[in-house]
């Protein structure tokens, strides 16, 4: 397509392929690659925990699995899921591919820093598998206290130290791209130059840097706390357990804006370029991110309307929450008109895109209903709530994640993934989701709560129905696994600008080589010039493409 | 219950009432929000599909009045939901506006263990009048619990530590649904119970066909002698420490400048922690009875204290 | 020495000194929550007995903490001027005050170990030998337990500054510290005197208490 | 960052010398009947030593003037981590016994 393919030297795929040249690599998309491998292994250990949970609970006695087990199961699916999968997973992946390309870096500010992340969250990984198969947890990935303390008897120790590792790997990673996008935006690049999967990233990598310290220190308390028997949190010895949840949920609940603000960046790059159109409030979008990166700091106390924190307490954290959603309904409203005069194709991507609007706009206004104090004293740990988060993170975050990698599979392989499997897969996931969770929200109405083994007889009809939904989601899960593998080898190759899209990445060639762009490129153009009327766009280069 | 499958739980309490209304609304809204959006994108989709001959215009410009336009509108609109959930959640969680029986309950794993002010005991079940203001007095033995009725949309956890209060009205009679909603170990879910809503006339039966020889209040007489504090706190004792005749619910001032009202929790406290309240005028010498009492004999003697208090719903 | 180059993702050196210093600070953001939250926690529980952290704080030893103080300041002092020596070009002087960083920060373990010592011969060790004193309560144990963990992290933090402070010591030896190349020194600059600053907190938090009677 | 500049000393010394001062006088204000106030005295001038470090020996007015807002930034986060759990605290019902 352009003049530099031509002369560009091997892709960083091809460059040396010698496994110590791997796993001692600098490059960023090498490392991406890495990351990409490790959650992949981790969300099939936690989808097979949420496989043997919705099977169990089939039939309202439980089907097969002892209280224990099952106690297990829903911990393991929830703290694989959280911190191995969902937290690092656009970030670490398309982030880390992504990033140095779009703003026109030939690397992160810190490679080095970069590896070590991978090799933080490889150790961390480790740990949790060690403690899965000695035995696992039995607190719920939340380990509130008294109960992860003095009555448990998992391994809470080492889930608490795999987190808290874990935790340094988010921090690096997080350090690595803020730093990188203050620091080595290409010539031209303003900060309203930047596309908005950049602005994702770099509000998620500020959660990540001030929210999850306090996780590490919490955790680390409880920790010690159980080695040791000291009384940081146990009202035995005058400490306090709602001290804990506050600690807990000033990170846990950043934690889901870590995870929904880089699936906003995805679904803003996937709308604009099918959709032919400029976004529409490009700097709205800009401060929605920003705004929800301080304010969902503000907010934590949601999660305790029912604990019996002070009633005026609650009473603020509830307005905040209502605040915080606002930002999020602008960009919903946003990507909706950007669809307005627009000239649309429904690629798989775009599919993705298009599912998760509808699923995250659900999940947030669901969110509002728990957010509404009164309402909450009914729904708080029921599967209401279940429901809701899994609409926000899987529904929201997971299909995001699955679009991205769709639209930048050829980028990033250099290969074309079956586009009419790509298709089935969105659609499949998005009616096996639906029917999976849809009736969760019934059940918590009812007065079903969470991490109840077994049920009352009246509610077997919407859980079975939400059981058959699950097993839908994981052949959809399971078909991009194969596909994907098998693009990797017999896919069409794919040129440097598929898409026609208008971002850096899209300059270099697919997969792009060693050090990104022979030339730093200058950019003169603000993101999504695309023109809607005959389908062309300027690049960011200020090239114009027919 | 009654439904073939159950799509909406039954209405059992006046906070039913209350959390259904907001909700119901609520729900309205969200789904008109839900349908907007959706629809909006399907028309789009159709609309401006790529083969399409529809007109695109040329790109405007400016989009920040209408962006300032939807986000008043959304700021005004959940403005509006905070302060009806705002409202009716101080309006549940505040104390009622007057209390016609009491009911203390003990949480542990797994098990509800519920004392009447008559003494009567009972064990994952709640036998409570239909129509009468019922204060429930939560306590727990290990870790944190939550008291849940789903048909009546209320719950409340019980933090081990200290007291927590809340209330309800129950306004049809019928057997419900009592559960634990946070995560307290292996048998959590088996933390279930029942809570059964009668008339008057039949409660009333059900209260005498227990059995029950002493109050609670009497137990908690007994309870305040064999632990040594009418040593002090009788009117003729020679130690100098507060009588506790009328104590319950009045205002208490402090030695340290604050003024505290003396509920469950007060009292609570400083049968545990004599020495972060220490009532002005009176010497700091009573002694810390934490690890010497169980949840159940805490709420034998406070509900004795109590009953020192004239005019006490007990 | 031949001239350092700058990473391939850098225009020059200037600008990778800039980032490695941005970093820095970066990190120092994270470290502020990391023990903000520790000390969130004890001005939480502070506030809800007074009485007994007075109780308990009047047994730490102010001394101690305070010539600790004193010698981390001190500490603070030698590595800029490290710094500014490596500016000035001056090898000698550069090596020899991270030498005395390093010292000092020995020092200053030196002398907390001894505090612990003392502490632990005076039973206030949390759990493993604690004698509720004089008037101490479930609280007063919060408070050392607070003590121990607060300026245990803060001694963790401290000895990897010393072992990074030793390591730029060697390096600077050899001469790779030039008056254009230096990032090193100024971002475990930074670290170090940040460490410092945690300590003024943890000072104020453990040491002025229940001194004017309680 | 020019090496050509000169490099005072004195800057240093005196903030060396005023943090010693503070010490002294958080030391010498522990032992003064202030009640409640000693919290805020000793805090307070940890505060200020902080300040004086990050300014002086950290440099916070230099290259690259962004860090000014990542110093600001851990603190003003703290601010709410504090602010917002000790409304509950204050506004709460008693404290938990033990």
């Amino acid at each position: 397509m352009s003049a530099t393919a031509l002369e560009l030297p091997a892709s960083y795929l091809t460059e040396e392929n010698t496994i110590g040249s791997w796993l001692l690599t600098r490059d960023h998309k090498r490392i991406a690659m890495m990351f990409f491998c490790s959650i992949t292994f981790f969300f099939f250990i936690g989808g097979i925990a949420a496989t043997l949970i919705r099977l169990h609970l089939l039939s309202p006695a439980g089907a097969f699995l002892q209280p224990e087990t099952y106690n297990r199961l829903f911990t393991m699916h929830g703290i694989v899921m959280v911190w191995f999968f969902l937290i690092p997973s656009i970030p670490a992946t398309l982030g880390n591919f992504l990033l140095p390309l779009m703003i026109g870096a030939r690397d992160l500010a810190f490679p080095r820093l970069n590896l070590f992340s991978w090799y933080l969250f490889n150790t961390s990984g480790l740990l949790a598998v060690y403690f899965l198969f000695v035995g696992g947890v039995d607190t719920g990935w939340t380990f509130y206290t008294p109960y992860s303390t003095l009555f448990s008897n998992g391994h809470v120790i080492a889930a608490a130290v795999a987190v808290f590792i874990n935790g340094f790997s988010t921090i690096a990673t997080a350090l690595n791209f803020v730093v990188t996008t203050h620091k080595l935006r290409a010539p031209g690049m303003t900060w309203f130059r930047l596309p908005l999967f950049v602005w994702a990233i770099y509000a998620t990598s500020i959660i990540m840097l001030l929210a999850t310290p306090v996780l590490a220190m919490t955790l680390a308390l409880i920790a010690l706390e159980r080695l040791m028997g000291i009384g940081v949190f146990d009202p035995q010895l005058g400490g306090d357990p709602l001290l804990f949840q506050h600690m807990f949920w000033f990170y846990s609940h950043p934690a889901v804006y870590i995870m929904v603000l880089p699936a906003m960046g995805v679904v803003s790059e996937i709308i604009t370029c099918f959709a032919r159109r400029p976004v529409f409030g490009y700097r709205g979008m800009c401060y929605a991110l920003i705004t929800i990166a301080v304010i969902g700091f503000f907010v934590w106390g949601h999660h305790m309307f029912t604990s019996g924190i002070s009633l005026l307490s609650a009473v603020v954290f509830s307005m905040m929450t209502f605040i915080v959603a606002v930002p999020s309904a602008i960009k919903v409203f946003n990507w909706t008109v950007t669809l307005h005069n627009a000239r649309i194709q429904f690629d798989a991507p775009m599919l993705y895109a298009l599912g998760f609007i509808g699923l995250f706009t659900l999940g947030g206004l669901t969110g509002l209903v728990l957010g509404t104090l009164s309402s909450d004293v009914h729904l708080q740990d029921t599967y209401f709530v279940v429901a809701h988060f899994h609409f926000i993170m899987v529904g929201g975050t997971v299909s995001a994640y699955f679009g991205g990698l769709h639209y930048w599979w050829s980028k990033i392989t250099g290969r074309h993934y079956p586009e009419i499997w790509g298709r089935f897969a969105a659609i499949l996931m998005f009616v096996g989701f639906n029917l999976t969770f849809l009736p969760q929200f019934i059940l918590g109405y009812l007065g079903m709560p969470r991490r109840y083994y077994t049920y009352s007889t009246d509610l077997q009809t919407w859980n079975v129905l939400s059981s058959a939904g699950a097993s839908i989601l994981a052949v959809a899960y399971l078909l991009p696994l194969f596909y994907l593998t098998w693009s990797l080898i017999w896919g069409r190759k794919a040129d440097d600008n598929p898409w026609h899209a208008t971002g850096l990445e899209w300059l270099t060639a697919s997969p792009p080589p060693a050090h990104n762009f022979l030339r730093t490129p200058r950019v003169t153009e603000g993101p999504y010039r695309y023109d809607p009327r005959d389908g062309s766009y300027v690049s960011q280069d200020g090239v114009f493409h027919a | 219950m009654d439904q073939w499958v159950p799509f909406w739980p039954t209405n059992a309490a006046l906070s039913a009432s209350i959390v259904d209304t907001i909700n119901i609304g609520e729900f309205a809204l969200i789904g008109l929000i839900l349908l907007f959006v959706t629809g909006m994108t399907l028309v789009f989709c159709v609309r401006y599909r790529r083969g399409s001959p529809a007109p695109r215009q040329p790109l405007g410009s400016s989009s920040w009045r209408l962006e300032i336009a939807w986000t008043a509108a959304t700021l005004a609109a959940f403005f509006v939901l905070f302060v009806f959930g705002a409202n009716a959640y101080l309006f549940l969680y505040r104390p009622p506006p007057r209390t016609d029986l009491e009911v203390y309950i003990v949480g542990k794993q797994w098990m509800w263990k519920v004392q009447h002010p008559g003494g009567q005991r009972e064990i994952d079940a709640l036998h409570v009048p239909v129509d009468r203001t019922v204060r429930v007095v939560l306590a727990s033995e290990d870790v944190i619990h939550s008291f849940f009725i789903p048909s009546f949309r209320l719950k409340h956890d019980v933090v081990p530590g200290q007291f927590e209060t809340f209330w309800f009205r129950p306004t049809r009679t019928g057997e419900y649904k009592l559960e634990c909603s946070e995560f307290c170990g292996v048998q959590h879910a088996h933390m279930i119970g029942t809570v059964t809503v009668m008339s008057a006339a039949d409660y009333a039966r059900w209260l005498s066909d227990q059995g029950v020889a002493e109050s609670l209040s009497q137990q908690g007489a007994a309870l305040f002698r064999s632990y040594g504090c009418s040593g002090c706190h009788d009117p003729h004792a020679t130690v100098h420490a507060p009588l506790l005749t009328g104590l319950y619910g009045r205002v208490v001032q402090l030695q340290d400048g604050r003024a505290v009202r003396a509920d469950e929790r007060y009292i609570r406290d400083c049968i545990l922690t004599p020495l972060n309240q220490i009532v002005a005028g009176y010497p700091p010498v009573m002694p810390s009875f934490a690890g010497q009492m169980s949840e159940e004999d805490l709420i034998r003697i406070v509900a004795y204290i109590k009953s020192l208090s004239a005019g006490s719903s007990s | 020495m031949p001239p350092v180059e700058p990473g391939v993702q850098y225009a020059d050196l200037e600008q990778q000194s800039e980032t490695a210093q941005l970093g820095m600070w970066v990190f120092i953001a994270t470290e502020v929550l990391f023990f903000g939250a520790l000390i969130a926690t004890y001005v939480l529980y502070r506030a809800s007995y007074p009485a007994q952290f007075r109780i308990a704080g009047h047994d730490s030893l102010i001394l101690l903490g305070s010539i600790n103080q004193a010698i981390l300041v001190t500490s603070s002092l030698t590595m800029v001027l490290a710094i500014r020596a490596a500016r000035l070009a001056d090898r000698r002087a550069l090596v020899r005050l991270l030498l005395a960083t390093a010292a000092l920060g020995f020092a200053f373990i030196g002398v907390k170990g001894y505090e612990y010592a003392r502490d632990a011969a005076s039973h206030s060790v949390p759990v493993i030998d604690f004698v509720f004193k004089h008037g101490y309560r479930a609280p007063a144990e919060l408070f050392w337990t607070f003590y121990f963990i607060a300026t245990g992290i803060h001694a963790v933090h401290l000895s990897i500054g010393i072992v990074l402070v030793l390591i730029l010591a060697a390096r600077a030896a050899r001469g790779a510290f030039t008056p254009l190349y230096h990032a090193p020194l100024e971002v475990v600059g930074l670290y170090w005197s940040f460490v410092d600053c945690v300590w003024f907190f943890l000072f104020a938090c453990i040491y002025p208490l229940g001194r004017a009677g309680i | 960052m020019s090496s050509r500049r000169r490099e005072p000393l004195g800057p240093y010394v005196i903030a060396w010398i005023v943090l010693l001062v503070l010490l002294g006088l958080s030391i010498v204000g522990a032992y003064q009947p202030l009640g409640a106030w000693h919290a805020l005295l000793s805090f307070g001038i940890a505060a200020t030593q902080t300040a004086i470090v990050f300014i002086v020996f950290m440099k916070l007015r230099g290259r690259p003037h962004l860090k000014w807002l990542f110093a600001a930034a851990g603190f003003f986060w703290l601010l709410f981590l504090f602010s917002l759990s000790a409304i509950d605290y204050a506004t709460r019902n008693g404290f938990p016994t033990h």
